[in-house]
């Protein structure tokens, strides 16, 4: 496969490391009430949807930045790639 | 003179006679050749052995498809069973051996099995062998393990190597008949980057295998004319013997370069064969069609081969299989053959068409409406039985039968990301659907376009549809002129009726009785029937088999042959070697070293080394008169508690941490708590994952208010550095930090010992202070040593005695210890390795890999304390859940054996005394263990149930594996200096 | 139809001409008591225990496709119950013992062939670790030897142990392991299990749930509306795409795992080996053609296709273990859909909808849990209590944290 | 500056480097680069630019990309990240002198012997290039600086001219196999 990065262009997927469900960016708030289910479901339950799937990959032995690659898992077409910092903050995880 | 059914004409170089041997026969043949040409011309019909019945068998086809002639070529080392010999080049010297027959090609054993045939229909194993019971493994298996197979591996290592190499272009061009050859000029003009790749060593594809088909020149001459011009053109690649095998994800192929198969053996430092992953932008396949039999009775004799390859062979290779041939059709292609043959002055005994509206021929006769229903000749083709149309039966001499039954498109490249092909009625075969992304077009006979004049010319538009996309604008090219015949056949799928056997898959032995079988038994879905009858699952995956099979059950089941479904293919196109895929990486070089800085020295020293992930670690350094490895541990490990010893720590990852928030980023990081880490203080550290479980643990040194630099576990160096990126940038995106490895810039060396201060006050520069209270224990500084030289020292220890760590730039390291050694002499210092550094740490009680292995909880380390309730850290919710915080859950202890000579084993479990040796009764687990010379006895440590509440205990250490079972005391896991005082002094 | 010696002979000299169907084609009936979706191993293999242990009845299997289309036609044939932990080596030892009396259960010839399984180590803290695992397997009633380096040798001599960059240091072998013919296994339960009556209803993919204040009446299917006391779930590889229809999110994701074989050879590898410092296993199947895979591409994916540097990755592996085989030739690789669970480990539990039961997460240990599997799923099915070797397969075990983790790698579905 | 006594050894453990030519290619391995990581603070950005360009003369280059001055090299390794290089003859201790020059604006590491650096040069590098790591080498221009795979290992690929010149940064620890892999690479396409 290849990710298109948005900084380097197109690298070969070999040079990433894959983590899984985009959604581990949203780490639920430890001091809830409910952190416990909030985390268990955070950590194990996934979509794992047959289709656009939105996923971690790390470029390992590339700028080392994370991206969340929008991939399509029943024929593999990523349609959109971003650098997962970006992402994190529209999330407001910097705050 | 090479071979008496040798024609005239064909691509072959008659000053170039080679000579070869087939089953030890020695023969001759031309330059150009292959093993099959020149066997034929040889008046060589039987080439090998079938897989089930072992009929005689002989060539079928004169391309990569071949099901029948594989024979195990070369001898020694470099034997390579299954070799299709229809396209193994002839080279001087070549030796080929027939294969899947005992004793001889001639008289094979096995084709006793053919008698037996009817006992041995499809799927008649699963419905017996089943008793007695253990005769399976014993009897029964065995002897149909010896009787499968093919060829022979030779058992010795591969003494080839292979290369791997990535190409990049605009437009990968699959095959270079004319639709590929057409392609490569019309993008090559264009001025596109450009790959042609073709699997034969010569271009030209059908070009070379027919007569006349350009109506406005010789082909040879135009091939000739093109491949000059690609050759001129830069921005062209032309790759011959290169096949590409399959289609992956993003327009990435893979294809092989054989690069020596055509000469005895590779030049020296040359590959065999490379690897090529090829990362196009398009892709044109112009893979051209494969010709597909008319199974009848004993439609398997040698001698009976496809027309299109007879043709082949005559007009490429100037051979006939015989000098008398009968040819049976259902549509015009198989009279080109008739008519090319009798023109090169091969006797056509006739032209069997099955239509009624068969064109006529001055030259040989045309008997229409009529079809071959039998065969004659056990070992080589005597006569084919035909019958009229009015039902009476003829038979006709021949010594070779050419069978025409349409064509198949090579749709395999299309099918591999799972595309199906779809029926085209207009020449009764499958032809490819477009692939959704458009990365791969088809053109040319794979897309069913059969005419030369189409071929050509869909191949010219293929390359500028495919280029527009890409923005290159390609003119269309001038292209000459060429036959443009209609595909003229009436489908005619096998011949109905008879008593005997028709084969389909000729390879695996599946007849149309075994297709009638496996539907009147329930295996209705094609899938089925292939996986039932083993039909298309042969060397060939079936490219002269599947679509006859279709067409039966599509018959059973009153349906179309698209509605009965098709089978898809799986790469590679054709079978590839295994060594190719692994390239260099074999041997010692499967996977690169990494030297520790005192590697060079420590080899000196004639140090014995282990692998440590891809590290090479000293493991122990023997002196001479030591017969024994424990004799050096002991030593080393004794040195260390008495005087002092030097260890390379180097493999420990390091990480350096900086920023403004570094201190609160560590605090998230570990589990403890780091943000009151005073400057110049190292601490402890404990990662989580946040599943709750231990990650990895180490020590962070602060150097400066933000700047930290941490240690992982060499095991887990790369893979925390990847956790904490993600934390870095995924969860805490507005922390200011910054993450870099340090690993390999620092040559780090562990001095522990009572003497380690005086030895270490030999080297570091006087004006720092290390006295144990001007640097105590958990101390971390930037220092000069020998005068000078930068470096780091930590006061940590693995060990539990007074120990230092010291880091320098890695290029001094083995300076460095050189220094240390010398230096270290009055205190007969010693350098230990991983074995004495593991006993000293199990004595100290430690935990390491073995504790540490992504199971254990901070409470089963003796750390539950350790995990900070006051801050946020990765792991610390989960960690709360009710199983892991269970009281009766494991915990680290010591083991000391009652009898201080027995030998504790990690991985032996423990037992309460009395009680039965069962899974039930299990209360833990021995992780680590160690002669202690200190203790002067075996020592462990171990995961014991409500073991911290169980120290003084008596358990037993089981292991059933060995019969082992031994009674040991429950100790606290620190067997030597629990109170640390050692460490402070 | 009773398959014997005799009756292949008999057969044999009329011609083959009174062999019947090995599975009925039955329209499917309105209502069932017990409904397995999925016609791979697992659910035939639960609808042959159903019938033929638990004597239940009105029971159909429905599969979308041809039966045995998933993952029991595409993996690489091992059996074994070299297991660590014990929430999950009861099972597995249970599964081999099953398969030791399939042929017999099942009057089908399965080649259940225990030629063992060799699982080779590198290093002194992999050998710690397997006598850890060989000793828990003995405990739980397994098979199990460590061999040192020359017993290696000697057993296995064409591997490397001249020029290796990891040297073996030995190795686990559990004698009783081995390979089975995959197909066969499909078509074997399949006709046991129509022979106890069983509907088996190809060509019927579920397309929804019926479910009624938490109770489930039955499942939609492109064959109309089939009513059901009870419904069971065994369809790995597509676990969450089939439970999302009931509104359940699980701790599974989808991955591909390739696997190959090469052109057919003379016997050359007795049993199955596993490399200890690379992705690389292998065996050699009774037609001749060496079987290997290695590990999971590791992304998402239900294409059931694979990439090229896992398949590098694993004739890396195999040319550094067997360097005899680099002229071997790759004949066909192919991927499968792996349920790939959060600790490695599979799940046979109820599920929160009273009814439905679910059978899953069997990463790549599904093919040799089949026997097993079906047995304890139908004891769910039949008696509403998890059987003896499956207590600890619940779908909840991540709440309490109660992971089932052989390999320790935490909660990553594609480190398992 | 230093004047202790220990004598360093290059990443291949020699006193001096290691030269080999094969064919129309030599392979040199390259000790003498003294390399600082360079990470800029959170928001720092233009404050750190105006510290550096006295010394550089330039700006730091962007993604992909590697800057030549007389003395210096910049190459960008990552967001906000950057290798500078020096002689080490001039900068024996090169990261104390950057953090002395940059201050708080940026993170400084000393990366000098994280490394070793192959020079490679030849009339075509392609044919060698192509058998080793996955790069477009005819789509690479003068200053392209890129991370790649080489047999396993992370590597750093600097093009300094166009198909004729390049330097290959390998993991220190790796350099006998990285050199290996690179001499029968030669030897292959020779």
């Amino acid at each position: 496969m290849i990710i298109n990065h948005p900084l380097l262009g197109p690298r070969d997927a070999q040079e990433f490391v894959y983590l899984g469900d985009a959604n581990l960016i949203d780490r639920p708030d430890p001091s809830s009430s409910t952190a416990l289910d909030d985390f268990h479901d955070y950590l194990y339950l996934r979509d794992n949807p047959a289709g656009s799937h939105r996923e971690l990959w790390f470029h390992e032995q590339g700028d080392r930045s994370w991206l969340v690659v929008t991939r399509d898992t029943t024929t593999h077409e990523i349609t959109h790639v971003e650098l997962a910092s970006e992402y994190a903050k529209r999330q407001g995880r910097d705050r | 003179m090479s071979g008496i059914n040798r024609l005239d004409g064909g691509q072959i170089d008659r000053n170039n006679v080679l000579t070869f041997s087939f089953d030890g026969k020695r023969y001759s043949g031309f330059g150009g050749d292959t093993l099959v040409s020149a066997l034929l011309a040889n008046n060589v019909r039987l080439m090998g052995r079938s897989f089930k019945y072992h009929r005689p068998r002989g060539v079928f086809t004169a391309g990569s498809e071949e099901p029948n002639a594989l024979v195990e070529l070369r001898s020694g080392a470099r034997r390579e069973p299954n070799s299709r010999a229809t396209v193994a080049e002839l080279y001087e010297g070549l030796t080929a051996q027939s294969q899947n027959r005992f004793p001889s090609l001639r008289f094979d054993a096995l084709a006793f099995n053919d008698t037996l045939a009817s006992f041995l229909s499809s799927g008649f194993y699963y419905k017996t062998f089943m008793w007695p019971v253990a005769f399976w493994e014993k009897v029964y298996e065995p002897f149909i393990r010896r009787a499968a197979g093919l060829g022979r591996l030779s058992g010795e290592e591969d003494p080839d190597t292979y290369d791997k190499g990535f190409l990049h272009c605009d437009l990968l061009i699959v095959g270079a008949g004319p639709s590929g050859l057409a392609a490569a000029l019309t993008a090559g003009r264009a001025g596109a980057e450009v790959i042609l790749a073709e699997e034969d060593f010569a271009l030209g594809g059908r070009l070379l295998a027919e007569s006349g088909i350009l109506t406005d020149r010789l082909a040879s001459d135009w091939i000739e004319e093109v491949t000059a011009e690609l050759v001129a053109l830069p921005n062209v690649r032309l790759m011959t013997r290169t096949t590409v095998f399959g289609q992956y994800d993003h327009g990435i192929f893979g294809a092989v370069e054989r690069v020596s198969d055509h000469i005895p053996e590779p030049q020296p430092n040359k590959p065999r064969q490379i690897l090529w992953r090829i990362y196009s932008k398009r892709a044109l396949l112009n893979a051209g069609a494969t010709e597909r039999p008319i199974p009848f009775e004993n439609n398997d004799r040698p001698g009976i081969m496809l027309a299109g390859a007879m043709r082949a062979y005559a007009n490429r290779w100037a051979v006939t299989a015989a000098r008398n041939v009968v040819v049976f059709t259902n549509n015009d292609d198989g009279h080109r053959t008739a008519r090319d043959l009798s023109e090169k002055g091969v006797d056509v005994a006739a032209v069997v068409d099955c239509r009624h509206n068969a064109p006529t021929s001055a030259d040989f006769e045309v008997i229409e409406g009529a079809e071959v229903i039998g065969s004659r000749g056990r070992l080589g083709l005597k006569a084919v039985k035909m019958r009229f149309k009015d039902g009476s039966e003829r038979e006709i001499a021949c010594g070779a039968l050419g069978v025409a039954g349409g064509w198949n498109p090579n749709v395999h490249l299309t099918c591999h990301k799972r595309g199906r092909p779809e029926w085209n009625g207009d020449i009764s075969a499958f032809i490819p659907v477009k692939s959704e992304d458009s990365a791969l077009r088809v053109a040319g006979a794979a897309a069913g376009i059969f005419s030369t004049h189409g071929a050509l010319q869909s191949g010219a538009q293929g390359a500028i549809d495919a280029l527009n996309d890409l923005g290159i604008s390609a003119r269309f090219p001038a292209l000459p002129e060429a036959e443009d015949a209609p595909v003229n056949i009436a489908p005619f799928w096998y011949v109905k009726g008879g008593t005997g056997r028709a084969w389909l898959d000729l390879q695996n032995d599946v007849t149309i009785k075994d297709i009638n079988l496996a539907h009147q038994e329930g295996f209705r879905s094609v899938e089925h029937v292939k996986r039932y009858t083993t039909l298309g699952m042969a060397t060939d995956q079936g490219k002269t088999a599947n679509i006859g099979a279709l067409a039966v059950l599509a018959d059973i089941e009153g349906k179309s042959i698209p509605e009965v479904g098709t089978t898809i293919f799986r790469p590679p196109y054709t079978p590839v070697s295994i060594g190719t895929f692994a390239g260099r990486s074999r041997g010692k070089e499967f996977r690169p070293y990494r030297l520790t800085p005192s590697h060079k020295w420590a080899a000196e020293q004639d140090a014995v080394f282990v692998e440590v992930g891809n590290w090479l670690r000293a493991q122990w350094f023997p002196l001479k008169g030591e017969t024994h490895w424990r004799q050096s541990v002991d030593r080393e490990v004794i040195a260390v508690r008495k005087s002092v010893g030097i260890c390379d720590v180097t493999t420990l990852g390091k990480i350096d941490v900086q920023g403004a928030d570094a201190a609160e980023f560590l605090n998230h990081i570990y589990c403890n708590g780091f943000a009151k880490l005073p400057v110049g203080k190292t601490r402890y550290g404990l990662i989580l994952r946040e599943d709750g479980m231990a990650m990895d643990d180490g020590t962070a040194a602060r150097l400066a208010e933000d700047h930290f630099v941490i240690t992982t576990t060499t095991a887990n160096a790369v893979s925390a550095f990847r956790h904490m990126e993600f934390c870095r940038q995924c969860l805490w995106p507005g922390l200011d930090v910054q993450l870099i490895s340090t690993t390999e810039a620092w040559a780090q060396f562990s001095v522990a010992g009572p003497n380690a201060r005086k030895l270490m006050q030999k080297i570091v520069d006087t004006d720092h202070d290390i006295t144990n209270e001007g640097f105590p224990y958990m101390a971390c500084g930037e220092i000069t040593i020998c005068g000078g030289l930068r470096a780091r020292l930590f006061r940590i220890s693995f060990s539990g005695e007074l120990a230092y760590e010291i880091a320098v730039p890695t290029r001094y390291g083995d300076a460095l210890i050189r220094r240390l050694i010398e230096a270290g002499k009055e205190f007969d210092v010693v350098p230990y390795g991983t074995e004495a550094l593991g006993v000293l740490r199990i004595e100290k009680g430690h935990a390491a890999g073995n504790e540490l292995n992504g199971q254990s909880t901070a409470a089963m380390l003796g750390m539950g304390r350790m995990v900070s309730q006051k801050k946020d850290s990765i792991g610390r919710v989960l960690a709360g859940r009710p199983y892991l915080q269970r009281v009766d859950d494991y915990r680290l202890i010591g083991l000391l054996p009652v009898n201080l000579d027995s030998v504790i084993l990690a991985g032996a479990h423990l037992m309460n005394v009395g009680m039965e040796s069962c899974a039930a009764n299990d209360q833990g687990w021995v992780t680590s263990a160690a002669y202690s010379p200190h203790i002067g006895s075996s020592i462990a440590l171990a995961f014991l149930k409500k073991g911290d509440q169980r120290h003084g205990d008596v358990i037993r250490i089981v292991n059933p594996l060995s019969d082992g079972d031994i009674e040991a005391k429950v100790t606290s896991p620190h067997f030597i200096d629990p109170e640390g005082e050692r460490l402070r002094v | 139809m009773r398959y014997s010696a005799l009756k292949v002979l008999m057969e044999g000299l009329r011609g083959n001409t009174g062999w019947k169907p090995v599975w009925r084609d039955p329209d499917p009936q309105p209502e069932y008591d017990y409904i397995i979706v999925g016609g791979g191993g697992h659910g035939l293999a639960t609808a042959h225990y159903l019938a033929k242990i638990y004597k239940r009845s009105r029971i159909a299997v429905l599969e979308k496709g041809w039966i045995g289309s998933g993952n029991v036609g595409r993996n690489t044939t091992i059996i074994r119950s070299n297991y660590l932990l014990d929430g999950n080596e009861p099972l597995y030892e249970f599964s081999l013992k099953l398969w030791e009396g399939l042929e017999q259960d099942l009057n089908y010839n399965a080649m259940v062939s225990q030629r063992g399984i060799l699982n080779l180590c590198h290093s002194d803290g992999q050998r710690d670790a397997f006598r850890r695992r060989g000793n828990a397997m003995i405990l739980n009633g397994a098979d199990a030897e460590l061999l040192d380096q020359d017993q290696v040798r000697e057993m296995v001599p064409f591997l490397d142990f001249k020029n290796a960059r990891f040297p073996i240091k030995g190795g686990l072998l559990q004698r009783r392991g081995g390979t089975v013919r995959h197909d066969a296994v499909a078509w074997g339960y399949a006709r046991s299990a129509d022979s106890h009556g069983v509907d088996i209803l190809q060509n019927c993919e579920v397309t929804g749930f019926k479910i009624e204040k938490g109770l489930v009446k039955g499942v939609e299917t492109s064959r109309g509306y089939i009513g059901a006391k009870k419904v069971g779930v065994a369809v790995a590889g597509s676990s969450s795409r089939v439970m999302a229809m009931a509104g359940l999110r699980l701790p599974i994701e989808s991955h591909v795992l390739q696997a190959f074989v090469s052109e057919g050879l003379k016997p050359l590898i007795p049993g199955v080996i596993t490399f200890g410092a690379g992705h690389f296993y292998i065996s050699q199947s009774d037609k001749g053609g060496l079987v290997f895979g290695g590990d999971i591409d590791g992304y998402n994916s239900y294409a059931q296709r694979g990439n090229l540097p896992v398949v590098e990755d694993v004739l890396e592996g195999g040319m550094a273990l067997m360097p005899m085989i680099g002229r071997a030739r790759l004949l066909r690789m192919w991927g499968g859909l792996m349920d790939m669970s959060m600790d490695g480990s599979p799940f046979i539990d109820h599920t929160p909808i009273e009814g439905l039961y679910f059978n899953g997460g069997w990463c790549y240990g599904g093919f040799k849990a089949t026997p097993a599997s079906g047995y304890v799923f139908a004891h769910l099915l039949a008696t509403d209590m998890p059987h003896e070797t499956a207590t600890a397969l619940r779908l909840d075990r991540f709440r309490s944290g109660a992971m089932i983790d052989e390999k320790g790698a935490g909660a990553q579905p594609n480190l398992h | 500056m230093s004047d202790h006594p220990l004598a360093p050894l290059t990443a291949l453990a020699r006193d001096t480097p290691v030269v080999e030519k094969i064919g129309g290619i030599t392979i040199t391995e390259n000790p003498d680069l003294a390399i600082a990581s360079l990470a800029v603070r959170h928001g720092r950005e233009l404050d750190l630019q105006t510290l550096l360009t006295p010394v550089l003369g330039e700006d730091l280059p962007g993604p992909g990309r590697a800057a030549f001055l007389e003395d210096t090299a910049a190459i960008w390794t990552g967001i906000g990240q950057w290798f500078l290089m020096s002689p080490v003859a001039k900068h024996p201790d090169y990261a104390w002198d950057m953090k002395y020059i940059v201050k708080d604006t940026a993170s400084v590491t000393e990366q000098t012997d994280g490394w070793v650096i192959f020079d490679v040069i030849g009339d075509s590098l392609s044919p060698l290039l192509e058998r080793i790591c996955n790069l477009n080498v005819n789509a690479m221009s003068d200053g392209d600086a890129t991370r790649c795979l080489i047999e396993h290992l992370g590597c750093l690929i600097i093009c300094r001219e166009s198909g004729r010149n390049i330097s290959i940064f390998g993991p220190r620890s790796s350099a006998a196999s990285l050199h290996h892999i690179l001499v029968t690479a030669a030897k292959s396409v020779a």
